[in-house]
């Protein structure tokens, strides 16, 4: 088998977790759809590096999982936030950006 | 000596300047200093002529180069000033009879408000005028040329508050402008083909180039002489710019300014040699104008219209002995020169009237005032005797001349010329019989006007009287001074050349013919208008007299297609532009809108609608990249 | 390197423009005697350009360059030639006349708070325009006389639509309507062109690698630059395009009437008198410089759209019922000339168009500032709403005709001089050209005449009866214009002596000879 | 490339445990989009990220593959449950689409989307890959290794990174702090509060009539009808209150539909009490 096997299976990854973000509703789920991206990359890169044999790739995955980190602290706390004064977390209940 | 051309002009610019900008402080002594600084440039043009008079005729001529004017790639024009024998007597009328007409007008205007700049214009008409006869070129002369159309407009509408008089006024420019127009192409015509306008140039090198060219060139030149000279068929403006103030009408619209047409071609006269079949629509425009000036006199009541129609008409004679060529240049001038005396003289008759018969200007209401106003009779009936070509005055011996020269053009051409002008000879006798008959002779026939005042004629004040006095002494004594010994032949023989010719018909028998010609015309007018009484109402008269009435429908034609064409052009134009043109824009604009209101719809607010679009985005970028390397 | 010259003829005005901006509500005169201060501030900077400019000089003088945005090799290149000198001492000439005018155009309305101040923002505003249409004559840097071409709209478009006519200020829902739609329109039409221009002028860095005019020029003498026909025929459309809508030409005109009927009288002179040269002045030195080849392709469109103009604009002029308006068709009718002339590619065709500009800017300014003075006493801008003016004040009506008969091209003033050259130059390289332009010169008449005949004579009409004559403070803006005009008409040398080299360069650029005299050619 | 111990395959113990792993994160991926219920979604999101860190161990990233278990599934994981459960559990999502044409173009969009992203990377990739050894070698390991490139190479990214976090935590507690605009009460005034109130006695207990001793379930007032003041605020706001009062009142029907059918007894009431039966059927499951 081929590594390229695993970039294969990272844009898979990525494109469920595409299709997740646009068809639900529930702001958590999105939220982890957008994960599950970022972990589609973070594979991709992860196999970039071994492919051409240097760090490079696993520096820069390391570095998207701590802005992730720092992404999901925010983006909970907004949800929390939000769902505290909407009682609700669904996406499109924030629909404010209609004309 | 050269230096002093500048002054010829700079003395009637300096006034019009003053008496313009000066304001009310110059309202009691502004005629004065405008009628002493057009002496001042009479006198200079009599010092430079009596200085050339002491020359050899062939280096007479002198030149004043002032400054470059407009220095430009390949494009050089100066103003420049260029006094040989033809500007010189030019000069010498246009000062004089000038001179004349301001002193005339200190009378005549006494009671205007206005009267300051009413001197103010006529100082700038004798710059302007002056330019243009002493322009060394082309473009100076149309800086002159324009001139004198402004000074024109402004006088002729000098009343502006009459309605009339700003209509004739712009109509009179508007027409000019035309013919202005010819001026222009004519001069860009030289341009292309000499290199130049300046006439030295121009006119020396005429010979070298092709006749198609020099055709267009005289036809061009013969369009602005038409406008300015009133030729058929520039020729409606005249009429209206009646509306002036009588001394305008003597001043520019008889003497001096309508003449410039025919300086005009008598100094392209090169041109015109090298090019026939300009000068013979150049002939066929003066004969044309020599009958339709006649018959419109013929058929006014207007004295002054009247008047006008016999000016159209002398010039028409000009005209015509100027498409003569060599043979008629000369007495073209000649003719221009008594005509300004006896024309100008009428001219301020016809005024030296009106004054006393309080603006009155229908004849039908004249009558017998040769008991009222002596003098005016006397100098008024020795300028109609000319102006027919009573033998031994001025005008019979410049227009004798003009039929002779007709008639010595030769083949059918000449002997056709020759017979319009022995008719127009006619038609003038009798029309201008019929000025003096309802003017002078017969009953008195005023009337109360409106408000019941009762005209008093009375004859004039001296300063009316004396110019009239003076220009009569010119309109006896002019021609045959001219004439006898052909002073005048010698005198501009020079500058315009002369050749002599050869008539079918000998001397004696044109001048036999011109006086038969004069007698028939006195002879029908006499039967018409002397021996019975003129009725108050015009009568209907046959449909020639009718369409003479209204200047043979000339006008109509005038309004009916160009006047309320063009209105009828600029409506349809202000619409097109406001919904075709900026419909076009304005259409776009709406069809924008509402597509981009369809598209708003697609702004649902959804966060994820716009996810959507972005990814789908995305996608289509990436595909265009693979495809791109794909290719 | 020397004192930056041109550069601080620039900023003089934008200085005065913030200045004025700063001044406090309450000291509305101040303000107009500080913009009015720095205008002929940059008169006098001007005049010094004028007298450091030798004509036998090089191309560009006074040159400045500074590196800006390295990255894609912009500069801040300024240098003028003879053209961008006649034109630039137009604008420093023609500003402090505008402001002049406009002394009382933008006091504020009684309605408004004090906070409220119009007359900085007016000041400002009209200052500000100074600024850029200064500095566009000057850059020689294709994407710094973008920027500024199109930054020149903002203040423009303020003053279009936030100062109108005084005659119809105030409560006038209509009027301000209008005036929203002149302005909107102002815009929309400029920055369509403008936006095609900016993919033009990216056009052009793509092709030839720098903004810089002189670059090209060199690049395209020694050969190292060349520019496929077709390229160059799309690029040149794109900058056309741009210049056409500002001169404006024909069909892309409709703005101005709008635009000039809408505003108030100095606006409007600031309109067609100052920016829309910018327009005629970019196709001499952008179009023709840039794109030889491919303008001498367009000319026979360009001179059928200038013929267009000329005829269409005089005779729209002549069906106007609208003072102003009827002043605007006469300046598309004009501007038709300017770029007959310079499209005629021949020396006195391009003199003549680059003294039309300055001629136009200042005749035009002078009829209608007297216009504006007229409309402001009767509050209306109707011709029909006139009459007899000349015998109430006659100075008025002096000035008024005075203005015309420069509008109509009489010799003897300015304007004649360059409509002359316009129609000799048309005419020795296009006959039927020059013919058919000869005869706006009678359309001319008949618009003037025919303005003139309506609104000051005839009998004295009610409304105008107690009509005052032109103040001190109207004087000092009429006379000086007149002068000018006279003193131009008389004696152009110092304008003309100027502007040849510069054309003899443009001359070279498009790589074409005048037309030999006939009779000459044959010796 | 080969000489430089470049390789073309794998191990096969890689290779067998790609597949039967990778088929394991494509089901965990595909239920964290599908599953109604977030808490499945959590889990099995997790799931699908320890299979990705054996994958970055197998790929040799060592040091990531830790990180990822642990602060990827350990920790990031840990919090979205945490905000589930701080959200609702048992709130389960409407998979009804509302968004009209939305979900077709999401699937176009998604299935478009990963075509691309596999005819790109097989129209560019490799045959050959170099593997890390060499790599991870360098340093004396792949800690060593990345340890050397972040403080070096990318240590000016890393400091940013730290500031990030940083931001990111006071960002998160700014956001879910909620400022007291009024002073806090104290004991006494809470008391009094209480006796002027509505209720003098403590408010009543939930369930009191239901049938298993739920908080969220309202207790009923002597009419049959629920009192909403029996259930926490918290599940009020949210709207998880389960009203059992018609489901207790369907489900005697039940009964005695029941018992009816046993005695015989058929008239139309009971044909129309029936119909609704299969619907209180399955209220009582749900209930469950």
């Amino acid at each position: 088998m081929n590594p390229v096997n695993y970039l294969y299976l990272a844009a898979l990854l990525f494109a469920i977790g595409a299709s997740g973000v646009l068809v639900r509703r529930n702001a958590i789920v999105v939220f982890m759809c957008v994960e599950l991206m970022l972990n589609a990359c973070n594979l991709a890169l992860v196999t970039f590096s071994r492919m051409h044999g240097n760090l490079d790739g696993q520096i820069v995955a390391f570095f998207t999982m701590v802005v992730a980190a720092a992404e999901v602290v925010v983006g909970l706390a907004i949800i929390v936030s939000l769902f505290r004064s909407r009682h609700s977390a669904s996406v499109d209940d924030a629909s404010l950006m209609k004309l | 000596m050269e230096n002093l051309i500048a002054l010829l002009v700079a003395a009637p610019l300096l006034g019009a300047a003053v008496l313009l900008c000066g304001g009310r402080r110059l309202d009691k002594t502004g005629h004065w200093l405008g009628t002493v600084l057009a002496g001042a440039s009479f006198v200079v043009g009599l010092i430079l002529f009596t200085d050339m008079l002491g020359k050899d005729p062939e280096n007479r001529a002198l030149h004043q180069h002032l400054f470059s004017w407009i220095p430009v790639e390949g494009f050089q024009a100066d103003i420049a000033f260029q006094l040989d024998q033809l500007s010189m007597t030019f000069v010498l009328l246009i000062t004089g009879v000038g001179t004349l007409i301001h002193i005339y007008s200190i009378g005549y205007m006494e009671h205007d408000e206005r009267r300051r700049r009413f001197f103010g214009y006529l100082n700038l008409f004798l710059a302007a005028m002056l330019i243009l006869v002493i322009a060394d070129n082309y473009l100076l002369l149309y800086v002159g040329w324009e001139g004198v159309g402004l000074a024109s407009f402004l006088l002729i509408g000098f009343w502006q508050h009459k309605p009339t008089a700003a209509t004739a006024a712009k109509k009179a420019f508007l027409v000019n402008r035309v013919g202005d127009m010819g001026l222009s192409i004519a001069i860009m015509l030289m341009f292309t083909t000499f290199g130049t306008f300046a006439f030295g140039p121009v006119l020396e090198s005429a010979g070298e180039t092709s006749q198609g060219k020099l055709t267009a060139i005289g036809l061009m030149l013969l369009l602005a002489a038409c406008g300015k000279s009133a030729q058929v068929p520039l020729q409606s403006w005249l009429g209206d710019a009646m509306e002036g103030p009588t001394p305008v009408s003597a001043l520019i619209h008889a003497a001096t300014m309508v003449t410039a047409g025919v300086y005009l071609i008598v100094r392209s006269g090169a041109i015109f040699n090298a090019a026939p079949d300009a000068q013979l629509v150049v002939v066929i425009v003066g004969a044309v104008t020599l009958i339709f000036g006649a018959i419109v006199g013929c058929a006014k009541d207007d004295i002054k219209k009247a008047l006008a129609g016999s000016t159209m008409s002398q010039i028409g004679y000009m005209i015509l002995a100027a498409g003569l060529g060599p043979i008629g240049y000369i007495f073209a001038i000649m003719h221009l020169v008594t005509h300004g005396f006896f024309k100008a003289g009428l001219f301020l008759g016809a005024g030296s009237v009106m004054h006393g018969m309080n603006d009155e200007v229908d004849m039908r209401k004249y009558g017998g005032l040769r008991k009222y106003m002596p003098v005016t009779f006397v100098t008024f009936g020795l300028g109609y005797l000319a102006i027919i070509g009573f033998p031994g005055l001025s005008g019979f011996f410049s227009k004798d001349k003009i039929i002779e020269a007709a008639f010595a053009k030769g083949g059918a051409e000449g002997w056709i010329l020759g017979s319009v002008a022995l008719l127009g000879a006619a038609i003038t006798a009798f029309y201008m019989t019929r000025v003096m008959l309802m003017t002078f002779f017969g009953e008195k026939r005023w009337q109360p006007d409106a408000e019941g005042h009762e005209p008093h004629p009375h004859e004039s004040p001296k300063s009316m009287t004396v110019p009239m006095i003076v220009l009569a002494f010119g309109s006896v004594f002019a021609g045959g001074f001219f004439a006898i010994g052909d002073r005048f032949v010698n005198w501009l023989e020079p500058v315009t050349g002369y050749d002599h010719g050869h008539s079918p018909l000998s001397a004696a028998t044109v001048t036999g013919a011109t006086v038969v010609a004069l007698v028939v015309g006195v002879g029908i007018a006499w039967a018409m208008y002397g021996r019975k009484p003129v009725p108050l109402v015009a009568p209907r008269g046959s449909v020639l007299t009718r369409a003479a009435r209204r200047d043979l429908l000339q006008d109509d034609f005038n309004h009916v297609v160009l006047v309320r064409g063009g209105e009828h052009l600029t409506r349809s134009l202000v619409y097109v532009d406001h919904s075709l043109v900026d419909g076009v824009v304005n259409g776009t604009a709406a069809s924008v809108g509402g597509l981009s209101g369809r598209l708003r719809r697609m702004q649902n607010g959804y966060a994820r609608t716009y996810a959507v679009s972005m990814f789908g985005g995305t996608a289509v970028v990436i595909a265009a990249t693979l495809l791109m390397r794909a290719v | 390197m020397s004192f930056p010259l041109l550069t601080a003829t620039a900023a003089l005005p934008a200085i005065g423009a913030i200045a004025t901006a700063a001044v406090p509500a309450a000291r509305r005169t101040a303000a107009k005697w500080l913009a009015l201060f720095f205008s002929l501030g940059t008169l006098v900077l001007a005049a010094v350009v004028f007298l450091r400019f030798e004509p036998g000089g090089d191309r560009y003088q006074l040159t400045e360059s500074r590196a800006w945005i390295a990255d894609f090799g912009v500069r801040y290149e300024l240098g003028v030639d003879g053209i961008g000198v006649a034109l630039l001492g137009l604008t420093a000439l023609l500003i402090p006349f505008v402001i002049v005018a406009g002394w009382h155009d933008a006091d504020p309305l009684e309605t408004k708070s004090s906070r409220w101040r119009p007359t900085q923002g007016f000041f400002a505003l009209v200052l500000m325009v100074e600024a850029m249409v200064i500095l566009s004559f000057v850059a020689t840097d294709v994407f710094l006389f973008y920027i500024l071409f199109e930054a020149m709209l903002i203040p423009m478009y303020f003053l279009i639509g936030g100062f109108g006519d005084r005659a119809h200020a105030g409560t006038d829902e209509n009027a301000a309507t209008q005036r929203s739609y002149a302005a909107v329109k102002f815009l929309l039409y400029n920055l369509a062109g403008g936006l095609i221009m900016l993919a033009a002028v990216i056009g052009l860095y793509v092709v030839a690698g720098s903004f810089s005019l002189s670059e090209i020029a060199e690049a395209r003498a020694n050969g190292s630059l060349e520019m496929a026909t077709s390229t160059e025929r799309w690029l040149f459309l794109g900058f056309f395009f741009a210049f056409a809508v500002k001169a404006p030409l024909w069909p892309l005109h409709t703005w101005l009437p709008n635009a000039m009927g809408e505003a108030t009288a100095p606006v409007a002179v600031l309109i067609t008198a100052i920016v829309d040269k910018v327009g005629t002045f970019a196709m001499l030195r952008f179009c023709l410089g840039l794109f030889p080849e491919a303008s001498k392709w367009a000319t026979p469109v360009v001179i059928t759209l200038a013929l267009i103009s000329i005829v269409y604009g005089a005779l729209l002029a002549v069906g106007q019922r609208d003072i102003k308006r009827l002043i605007a068709y006469a300046s598309i009718s004009h501007f038709g000339f300017i770029i007959l002339g310079i499209f005629a590619m021949t020396s006195q065709g391009q003199s003549g168009a680059t003294l039309y500009m300055v001629n136009h800017g200042i005749s035009t300014a002078a009829l209608l500032l007297v216009a504006g003075f007229l409309i402001t006493r009767r509050g209306s801008r109707l011709i029909a709403d006139y009459g007899g003016v000349q015998k109430v004040a006659p100075v008025l009506a002096g000035t008024f005709l005075i203005g015309g008969l420069a509008t109509l091209s009489l010799p003897g003033l300015a304007p004649f001089v360059s409509e002359f050259l316009v129609l000799v130059g048309t005419f020795s390289a296009y006959p039927v050209a020059g013919v058919i332009a000869t005869s706006g010169i009678v359309l001319a008449a008949l618009y003037v005449l025919v303005l003139y005949q309506r609104t000051m004579t005839g009998p004295v009409r009610e409304s105008v009866r107690s009509m005052p004559d032109l103040r001190a403070r109207e004087l000092a803006v009429a006379l000086p214009l007149i002068a000018v005009l006279i003193f131009l008409g008389v004696f152009p040398k110092p304008l003309t002596e100027v502007v040849n080299p510069a054309v003899e360069h443009t001359m070279s650029d498009v790589q074409k000879k005048d037309p030999q005299p006939e009779v000459e050619a044959a010796k | 490339m080969n000489a430089l111990a470049a390789a073309t395959t794998t191990s096969t113990g890689e290779a067998i445990q790609f597949w039967i792993l990778g088929t394991v994160a494509v089901i965990g991926a595909l239920s964290t989009v599908l599953l109604k219920r977030a808490v499945h979604s959590a889990l099995s999101l997790a799931g699908t990220m320890i299979v990705l860190a054996v994958f970055y161990l197998a790929n040799g990233a060592y040091f990531l593959g830790i990180v990822q278990i642990v602060v990827y599934t350990g920790a990031i994981m840990m919090l979205f449950l945490f905000v589930v459960m701080l959200v609702g559990v048992t709130a389960a999502d409407s998979l009804k689409e509302t968004i009209k044409g939305q979900r077709w173009l999401a699937l176009g969009c998604g299935l478009g989307f990963g075509i691309l992203l596999i005819a790109g990377i097989g129209n560019a990739s490799l045959s050959t890959f170099e593997g890390l050894g060499a790599a991870n070698a360098a340093h004396g390991g792949n800690i060593e290794g990345l340890a050397n490139l972040i403080f070096t190479k990318y240590v000016f990214a890393f400091e940013i990174t730290g500031a990030l976090l940083i931001t990111a935590t006071v960002g998160a507690m700014v956001l879910t702090h909620r400022e007291r605009t009024e002073r806090a009460k104290t004991q006494r005034e809470m008391s009094e509060e209480r006796v002027r109130g509505k209720h003098l006695p403590p408010l009543p207990a939930p369930g009191v009539y239901a049938r298993h001793n739920a908080v969220d379930i309202p207790g009923l007032l002597p009419d049959g009808t629920p009192s909403e003041l029996t259930v926490m605020q918290t599940l009020r706001r949210r709207g998880q209150i389960r009203d059992v009062s018609q489901q207790s009142l369907a489900d005697l029907k039940a009964l005695e539909q029941r018992s009816g059918e046993r005695l015989g007894r058929e008239d139309a009431d009971a044909v129309a009490r029936g119909a609704q039966s299969p619907s209180a059927a399955e209220n009582s499951e749900a209930a469950k």
